[in-house]
């Protein structure tokens, strides 16, 4: 998978663009890890509807945000590296990360090859410790409960890692939101927590403006001193660079910053509510192909063949993984303890 | 035949119209939803709370103080353990004012396995709802009794907590609900809300009548000599077919549904065990402090001497957690095969 | 004692103060609430000292924002009267509103004639369903999650009742607080809540500057679009114009209001520290009573003689209460149920 | 000899020492307080929490997953119910991630009745702590066994909940720990924060010693023939007191000290039943879905033909809280009159 992201990133023909503000390979590679984090979350949805899995859930839709912040993560295991507290949308980070897709599958299908719960947990529902990904768990919010922990942690190493949560608009409404502000803006004690909330303006069927009376989420940071700002989440490009001023102000300052994001939701809240594409919301991976080509960096021909490659790589892997064992019934005693 | 959830949404429709329900709640509960198991599609008094259970709990407390009758949905009961000391207030703040201050509120909440809902949807909360004083615990098995129990829910004075068993929401009852149509299609087209838009949609509630099923009673849902089988929930109606199975074998097993939780209907078990001689259990929480636990210590303080068999506990596997796949679940709960087998075991001591 | 209170705002001597933006008989209404709690909260205190009790927490230092906060409320049973969401330190608020003094002593003693729970809470945990006051709770900050809920009922009703919250300042680091604000600002949903923190800048022994990165909790409001406002609560004038302010804004907008009162804590914590007086605080009664001298108002022989009277009265009380019987073992089932 | 405080603190500093400990914390955990009830005094590590017990347990969850030691407070147990979500969270986070991630953090709480607590100070938590799989809980009833259940504590991988009974704090022992000076005036000279201005006070560590307890061993206090009584914390002593006394009766009861709640020592308890055939579980949870009817189940399941009584249970009563007044307290949880009251009924029992 590394590999293949480094193959989209050189590509054949770049032309120089002076318009964008980021480099053509970072922009192909970008667009390379967006394009199969799409048809991974495509291939998921599949498999759902064939009944190889029982549930879906994740992230078409927050690509363009979600692959800037995965290129940005320092990754590796224990304090001195970044530490992950991701929701269940995060696959295009995890991607951008390096990770390979067939975990995703294998998850899908809970096969006792899951890498990330054996067969345990839904769709999404990362876990890699040798990357500090911590279990995302189904509870919306604890995660931000946690983050302060491993960044209290990273602070006292010193070193410029910090702690990276992700959830989204509607879990800001429980306490856990706010415990994470108060915890991390301690006077003196100030935390490297880059504290991250995807507004898609949807909880499952609740829309944002329905049950929250906050204009913008970020500005919910403002009274404990922590900096913050609302960000296109759809754009690639101003979240890469948004980001990595944010990811930059907690490296070296060892201080909390708020990212909301503006992103869509593109095929519904999960498998339970049909996930079925809406062409309702704006569609980050298609503004950025058109921009790509409007500057000459993709033709549609050349978006097409990767598309093509992709999916029927992640085709055969789904082949793979349907003739995988499942976790034998006696493993549920396995790992109660450490 | 009505199925669960269309008869907890007939009741709550009863229960806006003649019990003075003012306030149907939670997470996706209100409109285009109507909840993700469709309980609450239609009625005229849901919205959609926040994402935050300890809220939803709060704020079913003060709509109670000030004299509404909510009926709070908490969307998972894998979801309500943030939410353990609010229920612990609520069930205390009549005891703790000295009688002043009473709670008339409802929690439902689906919960147990049966759905493939891995770790978090799949929780059970008998054992925990039943060691927080100052509630009633509620817990039907089929549609008729779920309307029946949701309409004494909505008259209590005290906070009840009524347990949605997930795996059966969906199954038909035998039995028809006073006033639901016979036919099943007529009935999902006037009260089950359309795919697609709904904005305009309103659901035609037949006139449903009144039919409570009192709070502490149980229900012996077959009749037996050799040995008591006391349940609720979803494995009831495994433990029923169970019995009918073993029944080809000779065993004639007593099958009891307990529907109350707290205060349990300890008369009809006690009767019951004084016939059999012998008890099992049968519930899907996890199995240290489990509440089949209370009755089987209940069993054996009061009834010893007339036990003719080791009283059985069949519950759920101490495991962090139900895994996702198949046999990880179907290892992990109670499953009709396993009853069967803890059945026939304990019909096979002899005293 | 609402006998007395009336005694004392209609006192012999008055002289008419254009300084003062309130009129003396409410001045002096104030200042006689504000002695009456202060002595009732040192009463507790010696019953404690004196072995007549087994915990004591209150409000002593608190007096000069609760007693205008009391005289504001709107008493009665139901949702047409204002619902009270009380913290432990309320006492004076109480008395302000007309209760007598006595009932305070029977908690503290635990006597089954206890009027708030029958000897089975601890002292200052008033809960008196005529006049809405919802029973205190010992956990910290769940009352601000439950004061929506009558909140809603008041809307719901139309007129003029409002709910009123109050806790402390250490206690906002709960979610509960956050919660609060959450469900009082849903868009078209705004409800009728006073929101009350009183800061004594303490919690326990924990300072706030030390675990808090909030400048002032009143900006905490702010992302939510309620009205907030931090005040001096150690002045009884400026808490009493405040609140009114802050009471009509709920009442006629039917929409949450934010008031951060800074006061001070003046006995510690509770009896697990000691309750001894500390003179490292403003003591808002001493002030307040120098002021109704300068201005004439009030003469140091008259305030000494009405701080006798009262002692005296609640020694008496005291007295009485200490022959009282205590609850009867069998009555632990009493009240489980209604 | 050092009262059960001390003997934490002095854990705490040894761990802090010796087994990696690298942070204390809590509500007023660190200085000036060093804890409600002293047992963080003058160690290096303590810190002052927000008052927020989901960000303590959240904290405590991160620290361990970036290779920290934590030793999280919750000031009351009364004040951890609105974390039982993280607390199992915690408990399932090795289990879902396949054995990827552990957890090693220390939570302790002080518990149980004894000091005129009223409805918040006096909560049991051994039956919800119980119902959390993937957790291991001790509860110490001496100042040696605390030490040395604090250090196995604090050597775990996995999540360990440390029960503290909080009327046996302040109580001595009658065994020294290793390094303890012989003299209480001099030890508390040395490790008691003094009264008035702290800031320049450190406290004088003796050289304590390495003594482990470890998890899951139960301990017999009392050795005894005709009844097995099996109880930990603050109703131990008053266990060992009545069997003392009922001694003086002609009745020999065994008493065992628990110790570890899970896992527990089930070969401790089943051969001291297999030997008197009586059993008495003793604790001050409320009774229903209790920790101890666990304990009784798997008696009778297991032991029914050898129980020549049936087995009892003693706990705390089923209310919404324990009363303020001393008479409401008395009557709501085990008192020694009780707990012999108990033992005499069970020793009497004809088989
Ligand atoms: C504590 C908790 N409550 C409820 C749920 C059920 N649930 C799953 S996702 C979801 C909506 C989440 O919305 P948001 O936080 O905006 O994230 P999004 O799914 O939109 O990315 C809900 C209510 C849950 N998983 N956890
Ligand atoms: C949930 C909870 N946690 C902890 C406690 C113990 N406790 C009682 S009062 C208190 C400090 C409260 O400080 P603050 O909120 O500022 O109120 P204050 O007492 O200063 O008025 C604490 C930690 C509690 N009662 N409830
Ligand atoms: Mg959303
Ligand atoms: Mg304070």
């Amino acid at each position: 998978m590394a590999r293949e992201a480094k193959k989209f990133s050189r590509p054949a023909l770049v032309t120089h663009s002076d318009a964008l503000p980021l480099d053509s390979a970072l922009l192909l590679s970008m667009h390379g890890h967006m394009l199969r984090a799409r048809c991974l979350e495509e291939r998921l949805i599949a498999m759902y509807k064939q009944g190889h899995g029982y549930f879906w859930i994740g992230g078409p839709g927050e690509e363009a945000f979600n692959v800037p912040l995965g290129l940005l993560i320092k990754k590796g295991q224990g304090p001195a590296f970044d530490f992950l507290h991701f929701h269940y949308r995060q696959s295009a980070t995890l991607l951008a990360m390096g990770e390979p897709t067939i975990g995703a599958l294998r998850q899908m299908k809970n096969t006792a090859t899951d890498p990330y719960s054996g067969g345990r947990n839904f769709a999404g529902h990362f876990s890699k410790r040798e990357w500090n990904v911590a279990p995302v768990t189904s509870p919306i919010e604890v995660q931000y409960a946690m983050a302060p922990g491993t960044a209290l942690a990273q602070k006292r190493l010193g070193g410029d890692a910090i702690t990276i949560v992700t959830g989204g608009d509607a879990g800001t409404a429980e306490g856990d939101f706010a415990s994470c502000l108060v915890w991390s803006s301690r006077p003196g004690q100030e935390l490297p927590v880059l504290i991250v909330v995807t507004n898609n303006r949807w909880g499952i069927s609740t829309p944002y403006g329905q049950v929250q009376g906050v204009q913008k989420i970020s500005d919910r940071a403002v009274a404990f001193g922590i900096r913050a700002k609302t960000i296109d989440g759809n754009d690639p490009i101003s979240s890469y660079l948004e980001l990595k001023e944010a990811f930059e102000y907690v490296r070296t300052e060892r201080k909390p910053y708020l990212v909301e994001a503006n992103v869509s939701r593109l095929y519904g809240h999960s498998s339970a509510s049909g996930a079925n594409m809406t062409t309702a919301e704006a569609d980050c991976l298609a503004q950025f192909e058109a921009l790509l080509q409007r500057h000459g960096l993709l033709t549609a021909a050349k978006a097409k063949a990767m598309r093509e490659e992709i999916t029927e790589q992640l085709l055969a892997e789904a082949r793979l993984v349907r003739d995988e064992p499942q976790p034998d019934p006696s493993t549920i005693f396995d790992h109660i303890y450490a | 035949m009505a199925n669960m959830a269309q008869a907890i949404r007939m009741a709550l429709h009863y229960a806006e119209e003649n019990l003075g329900v003012t306030d149907i709640f939670g997470e996706d509960v209100g409109p285009p939803l109507g909840g993700v198991f469709t309980c609450t599609q239609g009625l005229k008094t849901t919205w959609n709370s926040p994402l935050d259970e300890r809220g939803i709990i709060g704020m079913a407390m003060g709509l109670a103080m000030a004299g509404q009758r909510p009926v709070a949905e908490i969307q998972f009961c894998d979801y309500i353990y943030n939410t353990i000391d609010l229920l612990k207030l609520a069930g205390n703040t009549c005891w703790s004012s000295n009688g002043q201050w009473n709670l008339p509120l409802v929690v439902m909440t689906p919960v147990g396995s049966g759905i493939r809902g891995s770790l978090y949807h799949s929780h059970s909360f008998d054992a925990t709802a039943t060691h927080i004083p100052g509630w009633k615990i509620v817990m039907p098995s089929t549609p008729l009794d779920a309307y029946g129990l949701m309409l004494a829910a909505c008259e209590e004075k005290n906070p009840v907590m009524f347990l949605k068993p997930k795996a059966l929401l969906r199954i038909k009852g035998e039995e028809l609900i006073p006033g639901e149509p016979g036919d099943d299609k007529q009935l999902s087209k006037a009260i089950d809300a359309p795919l697609g838009d709904r904005s305009a949609w309103k659901a035609q509630w037949p006139a449903v009548g009144k039919h409570v099923v009192r709070i502490g009673e149980a229900k012996t849902v077959r009749a037996g000599e050799h040995l008591t089988v006391v349940s609720y929930g979803r494995t009831l109606p495994l433990c029923a077919k169970a019995a009918a199975t073993l029944a080809g074998e000779g065993i004639s097993a007593e099958v009891i549904d307990l529907r109350t939780l707290w205060p349990y209907d300890w008369a009809a078990i006690s009767a019951s065990i004084k016939k059999t001689g012998k008890v099992l259990f049968v519930n899907e929480d996890t199995e240290v402090t489990n509440f089949g636990e209370h009755l089987l210590r209940r069993a054996t303080e009061e009834l010893f001497y007339e036990l003719l068999a080791p009283p059985k506990l069949l519950a759920g596997k101490f495991l962090p957690g139900i895994g996702l796949a198949d046999a990880l679940e179907m290892a992990s709960v109670p499953q009709q095969g396993d009853i069967e087998t803890a059945m026939r075991a304990l019909a096979a001591q002899a005293p």
